[in-house]
């Protein structure tokens, strides 16, 4: 009973709910909501928090974060426009891309774990050295000629359905960032790095190594995801997906991801994502003034917060009452002789 | 192998001008237009969309505006767009945070008939029916080096403060500047610099005093974006170059008028906004309508002057306004 | 020496029948307890009986679920730690509660600095003073330094100083002794008959039962979180009171097992860390149980963790079965068949916020897996089977670590690192906190780990316990090897001089 | 345990204390490597741009500082507590607003700065008591009133602005003006900085603050008001947010709904690059104050150079990571030289004792 009482209010579980709860309520009572056509805009304007999520949930459960992966997807985007724009073909330019943001990552990756800096400073850094760079590079021009086929794919859906056609491959990464996270050595290792680096360290776990891979692979996700970015709304800008990394972070925190290290799962922050931009799209049809719907995301990161608190007094509490109903303890026994 | 930027051929950059126009269709009531400006709450976006909102109303249309809370949220305003084709808004008047980015949610939108305008900040030509611009890009770089030059006595440094690096409009305004520049008789007039602020109130403050000192002998800055030339008002009154660096651009009458007052500025320029979301709004009633499509050479008549589309579909507000001690009192916007 | 009878002067801190539980976990059931001034009472029982638990409750950290707090007979209800200090009750928590990040002075006088005009902290009187508490107690720590990066045994200290400078009517230490070494445990235990005298009363805990003998005058002996007994130590034995604490008899303590050694397994060669050791060269072979022993400070912790490489060593060698290690590699020291119980529990041998489970699983990361995923059958059931073993106590294999008691903490440690199966085994201060029932249990569990071939490198504070165990006994002094005796030489005598230096090497 | 151990200290008389006072000067160090990190920074621009330290440059370079000395000083003692403030940008948008409101055609500017400072103060009492009483992440707390606050000032606001035509004479005039080179703006920031330090190291309950933030569990069992010392240190950084927002409408005389936008990545990079550290319990408000220095004055340093504006950005971060790295690598090699030091004392202790 106590068991399944705090598997209860396991905040991810929460946030999943509240997220089925908001899509029933908005099929049945919002117009517009649940036609294949918005569906498919929601979920298409929400890819690029969740891709970047994924890798985003690893990092922080290992205790690390990265703010440079919006400034990662402007770069890897504005550096696709250059070399689009210098004639090479799309089929060599988004390998390069995605190297690039491994080298993006490598950076952020080095500076924290060879350096020993917080991963906090310095990617703040590289937000602004990657979003500068980005600006060097394509300075004014906005590239915007792809070709058709890829921007199609970008922006299309899977025949009429409502599911856009990058939602599939979004599915397989998210099953590998599950598996990864939640069934694999290296998911485990890094629930302990996050909850204690040096207890890590002398259980013989690679702490440093695990933690670059993750700046790596952060790296690429966002330079996949500013490559989408830039074919989804077919414009390749050096300042594309600014501030995306502030929407990355609120979603994750939503969907329970402890900012600490060391807790969290992959389903909560998937959750968290889509639920802020169910809530944003609902919002929106429902003639909510952007201004109201800061304030809504406000509110609820800070119930996001205190709601597992305030079930956990409760479920203590309970626990209390029944420990004091039950039978009064025994008279102490006497020492053996 | 691969695609390459020669194999894809450029799309049609002419504008999305469908069907055949009835200049003589009655103007229809009961439209609902959308103006989803680059940022609500911004105060020059809230006096152009007040414009649009007022003719509606004299049109017997409904108004409604929605919009991001940040300018540099692209994704948002995309967003934005999708919600109106959702809503079955009637037309929508769109000032674009990026020529490219809402170009495919707007095709989506003009596919399920509703017909787009922008105004402002145009996206590319076949993503909307019409664009409306504030003045003319010539006119207004033109114009502001004009108002510089003379200031300057046709002598000197002079450096240009903009917004962002990637901002269309401004670069399309610089450009003239430049061939401006280029005649004859600004020979000693010395273009040293292209700053950008940002339209953040601290960097072009900042970029006003990196330029000021890195030319001590600038003799005139020119603006062209109203948040650049009030942070550039409100360092130059407050340090000891005031009254000796000349500052013109582009700036609302309201913000200026202290610095016009107390000799910082002696002369800036402006269109209505209002009179832009007027305009705005009664072409894309005239769209709906079916009074025009859009095609180069249609004219219609909004309000009591006359428009004639130009090529691309771009529609011209008119000359700006020149604004200075003797009649800025007399505007309030 | 005074014996307070029950109609003698009322305590000047009681409990009556006070219970408290975590959860589904009773802690204390109707204890009792009674501290008189001028006198050091003990409390004695196994591992996770309720003891800090009992301390906590005095200290007002925990509110009890029922019974009274009684301060010189009248009932109180402490609403925190602070009530309790400001009642005059000074503590030294099991675990260190330190600020890193600060001064020793300042840790000692936090809350409490002395002021100069306007509330302002006078910063050369609280040095001053921190100062001549270290003397008192005579040890050379300075008062400027910052708390972190002191060894488990400094912080001790620390801690100790802290709660004598209150000058408290009570003082109540929990395992103050567990991190230390003969001489600093001699020099607390003098101040400590130094408060007795004046008139203070002292509550004591230690799971090494000589130094109870020592100290105490009265025991209370807790069992499973219920009160057992009160009574004089004067007239008992050692057995007496373990039978108390255990319900049963005891094994022998030190179990030893002859074992003919094997092949070197572990072989440390000109081992130098710049400016922590120099120069170590030792060998261990299978079957050998070898004692490292030395005065806090020794550099022993310092020598295991290079070896295992957690840190890195600046210049020598480290071969397991021929193999030489890479410098700075748990890893691979792991893959090699090492296996390193550390010092500090908290921070280096668990993960506190991990279930028990979990951290047992930790260290068979590359063996509970199956195509490459983790198969949680084999990892639970290898968890519990050492739980099991090494007799944990707890609710459920899924509770966090946090929530076990000191002891079995200690036990979880060893169980994750026993788990491995290694081939060498480096254990630092192993029986720190474990009490007497499972201190014969892991010495039993050592030797027959031994006798299985496994060579046993044992760090330990606890002279009896290096001299009942060992084979061979290493001395460190000051970062330096200076004697390596055999069993049949190992004294008191004999391993105290090499590690203060006294005897040449 | 019955071990006969000599009972005289053990002879470890280590000479007095200069290895650890060689570790203050370590901590002292880190504003020490920031600030000659700055002064190289300033050189080198005055030597490329003789106007670059005119009066006027020297006072722009103060000016521009101040807001975010302010609000970083503000920031640090939140931080320093293990805690952390992401809501000071919109705390000062709104105040300013507030201010401008409240002097819009005519008001006294002493009531305009107390009127924001007290609006900051509720604000951060508002962040302090869902941190301290429902004892939740402090980063997500705040990133949440971040975005209520800024929400609420949206709303309040809509599109309206206060320009410098709005205001006083004498506020704006104030906010330009000081003594020589020195603007009044800036004597304001530094008076509050020198006060906060003094404070913090002077005063028990500012030692508490870093207490807290090194070992919370620790603090509490040492009886420290772990809540309270939390709730001032938000109200405090509320307070010093909002007295920046009056500066700022002083300064710039424009507030509109987006003021303040986006400050808080600003105000935790000056915390950071002046070394406090976010797990609490170390670092300086002068450490934090040369940081917002370094930070701002990069922006005037770089336009005073020439250097194209595209490349501004590029370089900021750069220099920012280089800063942070250059503190990380030289506190690291005093600690190996000190590490060296103290070996090597100990080595001569031991050949001291051989001998004897
Ligand atoms: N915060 C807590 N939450 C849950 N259970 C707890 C908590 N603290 C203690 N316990 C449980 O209460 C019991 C008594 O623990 P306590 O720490 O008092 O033991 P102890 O006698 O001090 O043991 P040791 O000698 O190992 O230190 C143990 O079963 C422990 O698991
Ligand atoms: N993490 C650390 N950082 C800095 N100094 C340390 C650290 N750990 C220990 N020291 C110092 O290094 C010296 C050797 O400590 P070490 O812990 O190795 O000794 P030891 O012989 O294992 O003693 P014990 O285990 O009894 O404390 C001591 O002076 C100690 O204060
Ligand atoms: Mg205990
Ligand atoms: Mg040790």
């Amino acid at each position: 009973m106590p068991e399944s009482l705090t598997r209860a209010v396991r905040w991810d579980t929460v946030v999943g709910a509240l997220l089925v709860v908001l899509l029933l309520l908005s099929f049945s009572t919002v117009d517009g909501f649940g036609n294949s056509l918005n569906l498919s805009f929601l979920i298409g304007n929400t890819l690029p928090v969740a891709l970047i999520a994924l890798p985003m949930t690893l990092l922080v459960v290992s205790g690390e974060i990265d703010l440079s992966v919006a400034s990662t997807a402007g770069l890897s985007g504005a550096v696709m426009g250059k070399l689009w724009n210098a004639g090479l073909p799309i089929e060599q330019i988004i390998p390069l891309c995605l190297l690039l943001g491994v080298v993006c990552g490598l950076v952020n990756g080095l500076l924290v774990t060879r350096l020993g800096l917080p991963s906090l400073a310095v990617t703040i850094g590289t937000l602004a050295a990657y979003r500068g760079i980005a600006q060097i590079v394509l300075g004014s021009d906005a590239v915007t000629d792809f070709p058709t086929q890829y921007l199609d794919f970008a922006a299309g859906r899977l025949g009429n359905s409502f599911l856009p056609q990058a939602f599939l491959p979004f599915l397989v990464l998210l099953a590998i960032a599950v598996v990864v996270l939640h069934a694999t050595p290296f998911g485990r290792s890094l629930f302990a790095i996050g909850a204690s680096e040096e207890a890590a360290r002398f259980a013989g776990i690679r702490v440093k190594r695990n933690k670059l891979i993750l700046f790596v692979a952060t790296g690429f996700m966002a330079s996949l995801t500013g490559i989408f970015w830039a074919l989804h709304y077919a414009s390749a800008r050096y300042d594309n997906a600014t501030g995306l990394e502030l929407s990355v972070v609120a979603s994750v925190l939503l969907g329970g991801i402890d900012f600490d290290g060391g807790k969290g799962t992959l389903g909560g922050a998937i959750a968290g994502v889509f639920l802020l931009g169910a809530l944003q799209n609902v919002m929106s049809l429902l003639n909510v003034s952007a201004q109201s719907q800061i304030v809504v995301t406000g509110v609820l990161l800070v119930v996001s917060v205190l709601g597992p608190r305030v079930a956990r007094q409760i479920s203590v509490a309970r626990a209390g009452r029944r420990a004091a109903s039950a039978p009064v303890s025994q008279a102490p026994p006497t020492p053996a002789a | 192998g691969g695609t390459t930027k020669s194999d894809v051929k450029s799309g049609s950059s002419s504008n999305a001008a469908a069907g055949t126009a009835d200049p003589n269709a009655a103007t229809k009531k009961g439209l609902t237009v959308g103006f989803l400006p680059k940022q609500v709450n911004n105060p020059y976006f809230t006096s152009a969309d007040k414009g649009g909102e007022a003719a509606l109303k004299e049109l017997g249309s409904s108004y409604k505006e929605v919009g991001p809370s940040s300018a540099t949220d692209t994704s948002g305003q995309v967003s934005y767009v999708n919600t109106l084709t959702q809503q079955q808004v009637d037309a929508m008047a769109v000032s674009a945070q990026d020529p490219g980015a809402l170009c495919t949610a707007l095709k989506q939108a003009m596919s399920n008939g509703i017909k787009v305008v922008t105004y402002d900040s145009d996206t590319t030509a076949d993503c909307r029916n019409a664009f409306i611009s504030q003045a003319s890009a010539e006119d207004l770089g033109r114009t502001e080096v004009q108002l510089l030059a003379k200031q300057i006595g046709y002598k000197g440094q002079i450096a240009i403060l903009s917004a962002a690096q990637t901002a269309t409009n401004q670069n399309t305004w610089i450009d003239y500047m430049k061939k401006e520049l280029a005649l004859p008789k600004y020979k000693d007039v010395k273009l040293v610099k292209v700053a950008y602020g940002n339209d953040d109130a601290q960097q072009s403050f900042q970029q006003t005093q990196g330029l000021l000192q890195e030319y001590p002998n600038l003799k005139g800055i020119i603006s062209p974006t109203t948040v650049g030339i009030k942070a550039a008002a409100q360092y130059l009154s407050g340090s000891k170059y005031k009254g000796k660096v000349e500052l013109t651009g582009l700036g609302t009458p309201n913000d200026m008028r202290k610095y016009v007052k107390n000799g910082t500025v002696s002369a800036f320029e402006l269109w209505d906004p209002a009179k832009l979301g007027d305009l705005a709004a009664r072409t894309a009633v005239a769209l709906a309508s079916g009074q025009i499509t859009g095609k180069e050479g249609e004219t219609f008549k909004a309000g009591s002057t006359s428009y004639t589309i130009g090529k691309d579909g771009v529609i011209s507000l008119g000359k700006p306004t020149v604004f200075n001690a003797s009649n800025i009192d007399s505007f309030n916007f | 020496m005074t014996h307070p009878s029950d109609t003698g002067p009322a305590p000047v801190l009681a409990l009556r029948d006070v219970a408290k539980s975590f959860g589904a976990v009773r802690a204390l059931r109707g204890v009792s307890l009674e501290l008189f001034a001028g006198e050091v009472h003990a409390l004695a029982g196994e591992n996770g009986a309720g003891k800090s638990t009992l301390i906590k409750t005095l200290a007002g950290v925990h509110r009890p679920d029922a019974g009274q707090v009684l301060l010189d007979g009248e009932p109180v209800q402490f609403h925190g730690p602070g009530d309790a200090r400001d009642a005059g009750i000074a503590v030294i928590y099991q675990e260190p509660t330190l600020f890193p990040d600060l001064s020793i002075a300042e840790n000692i006088y936090m809350g409490r600095q002395p002021r100069r005009a306007f509330g302002r902290i006078d910063h050369k009187a609280t040095r001053d003073a921190t100062a001549a508490l270290m003397k008192r107690l005579g040890v050379d720590l300075d008062p400027d330094r910052p708390a972190s990066g002191l060894s488990i045994a400094d912080q001790q200290i620390v801690e100790i100083a802290k709660a004598l400078s209150f000058d408290a009517r009570v003082l109540i230490m929990d395992e103050p002794t567990a991190a230390l070494t003969g001489s600093e445990v001699a020099r607390l235990f003098g101040v400590v008959r130094t408060l007795r005298e004046q008139g203070a009363a002292v509550l004591f805990i230690s799971h090494r039962l000589e130094e109870i003998f020592e100290i105490c005058q009265r025991v209370t002996t807790l069992r499973d979180g219920a009160w057992i007994a009160s009574e004089l130590l004067d007239g008992m034995s050692e057995d007496d009171l373990v039978r108390r604490m255990v319900g049963r008899d005891l094994d022998e303590l030190y179990p030893k097992q002859e074992v003919e050694p094997g092949d070197v397994a572990l072989s440390v060669r000109r081992l130098t860390r710049e400016g922590v050791f120099t120069d170590i060269s030792f060998e261990v072979r299978r079957g050998e149980i070898v004692g490292l022993a030395g005065l806090v400070g020794a550099g022993r912790t310092e020598v295991a963790r290079a070896v295992f490489g957690v840190d890195r060593w600046d210049a020598g060698e480290v071969e397991i079965d021929g193999r030489t290690l890479t410098n700075g590699a748990p890893s691979t020291a792991m893959a090699a068949g090492l296996a390193l119980v550390p010092e500090d529990r908290r921070a280096q041998g668990l993960v506190m916020d991990m279930s028990i489970e979990r951290n047992i699983g930790l260290t068979g990361l590359r063996t509970t897996v199956r195509a490459g995923l983790m198969d949680r059958g084999a990892e639970r059931s290898r968890s519990l089977d050492w739980a099991v073993k090494l007799q944990v106590k707890y609710a459920r294999i899924a509770d966090t670590v946090s929530t076990l008691s000191g002891g079995n903490q200690q036990k979880v440690v060893l169980a994750k690192w026993l788990a491995t199966g290694p081939k060498v085994l480096i254990v630092d201060e192993p029986t720190r906190g474990i009490d007497v029932g499972t201190k014969a249990e892991v010495h039993r569990l050592l030797s027959q780990l031994a006798a299985d071939g496994v060579a046993v490198l044992m760090i330990s504070s606890d002279l009896p316990e290096i001299l009942g165990m060992a084979d061979r006994v290493l001395v460190m002094h000051e970062g330096r090897l200076t004697a390596e005796i055999p069993r049949s030489e190992a004294t008191e005598e004999t391993v105290m001089a090499a590690a203060t230096g006294r005897a040449a090497a | 345990m019955t071990v006969t151990t000599p009972n005289e200290a053990p002879v470890t008389e280590v000479p007095a204390s200069s290895g650890t006072r060689l570790v203050d000067r370590v901590f002292k160090m880190r504003e020490l490597a920031i600030l000659i990190v700055f002064l190289a920074m300033i050189g080198v621009t005055q030597a490329g741009n003789s106007q670059f330290l005119s009066e006027q440059g020297v006072k722009d370079l103060l000016l521009n500082a101040t807001i975010l000395v302010l609000v970083a000083t503000g920031q640090s003692l939140v931080v320093i507590t293990r805690n952390v403030d992401l809501s000071v940008g919109s705390t000062l948008g709104i105040s300013a607003f507030a201010a401008g409101t409240y002097l819009h055609g005519g008001g006294n500017p002493v009531v305009a700065i107390v009127l924001a400072v007290l609006l900051g103060i509720g604000f951060g009492l508002l962040n302090g008591l869902l941190v301290s009483l429902g004892q939740v992440p402090a980063l997500v707390v705040t990133l949440g009133t971040l975005y209520i606050i800024r929400g609420i000032d949206s709303i309040w606001v809509g599109s309206r602005q206060i320009t410098a035509a709005d205001l006083p004479g004498s506020f704006v005039d104030f906010g330009s003006g000081g003594l020589g080179a020195v603007p009044y703006l800036a004597l304001i920031a530094l008076a509050v900085l020198v006060g906060t330090a003094y404070y913090l190291k002077h005063f028990g309950s500012g030692r508490e603050l870093y207490a807290l933030g090194s070992n919370p569990e620790a603090a509490r069992l040492a009886g420290i008001a772990v809540r309270k010392r939390i709730l001032v240190a938000y109200t405090f950084c509320g307070a010093l947010a909002g007295l920046a927002g009056a500066m700022y409408l002083a300064r710039f005389g424009n507030v509109d709904s987006s003021t303040g936008n986006g400050y808080e990545l600003t105000v935790v990079s000056a915390v950071v690059v002046g070394g406090v550290v976010f797990t609490g319990g170390s670092g300086s408000v002068y450490g934090a104050a040369l940081g917002a220095l370094l930070l701002t004055s990069i922006n005037s340093v770089l336009p005073a150079l020439g250097v194209s504006s595209v490349w501004v950005l590029a370089i900021n971060g750069v220099l920012l990571l280089l800063a942070i790295a250059v503190d990380r690598i030289v506190a690291q090699r005093v600690a190996a030289a000190l590490k060296k030091k103290s070996a090597f004392e100990k080595s001569a202790v031991q050949k001291g004792e051989a001998r004897a």
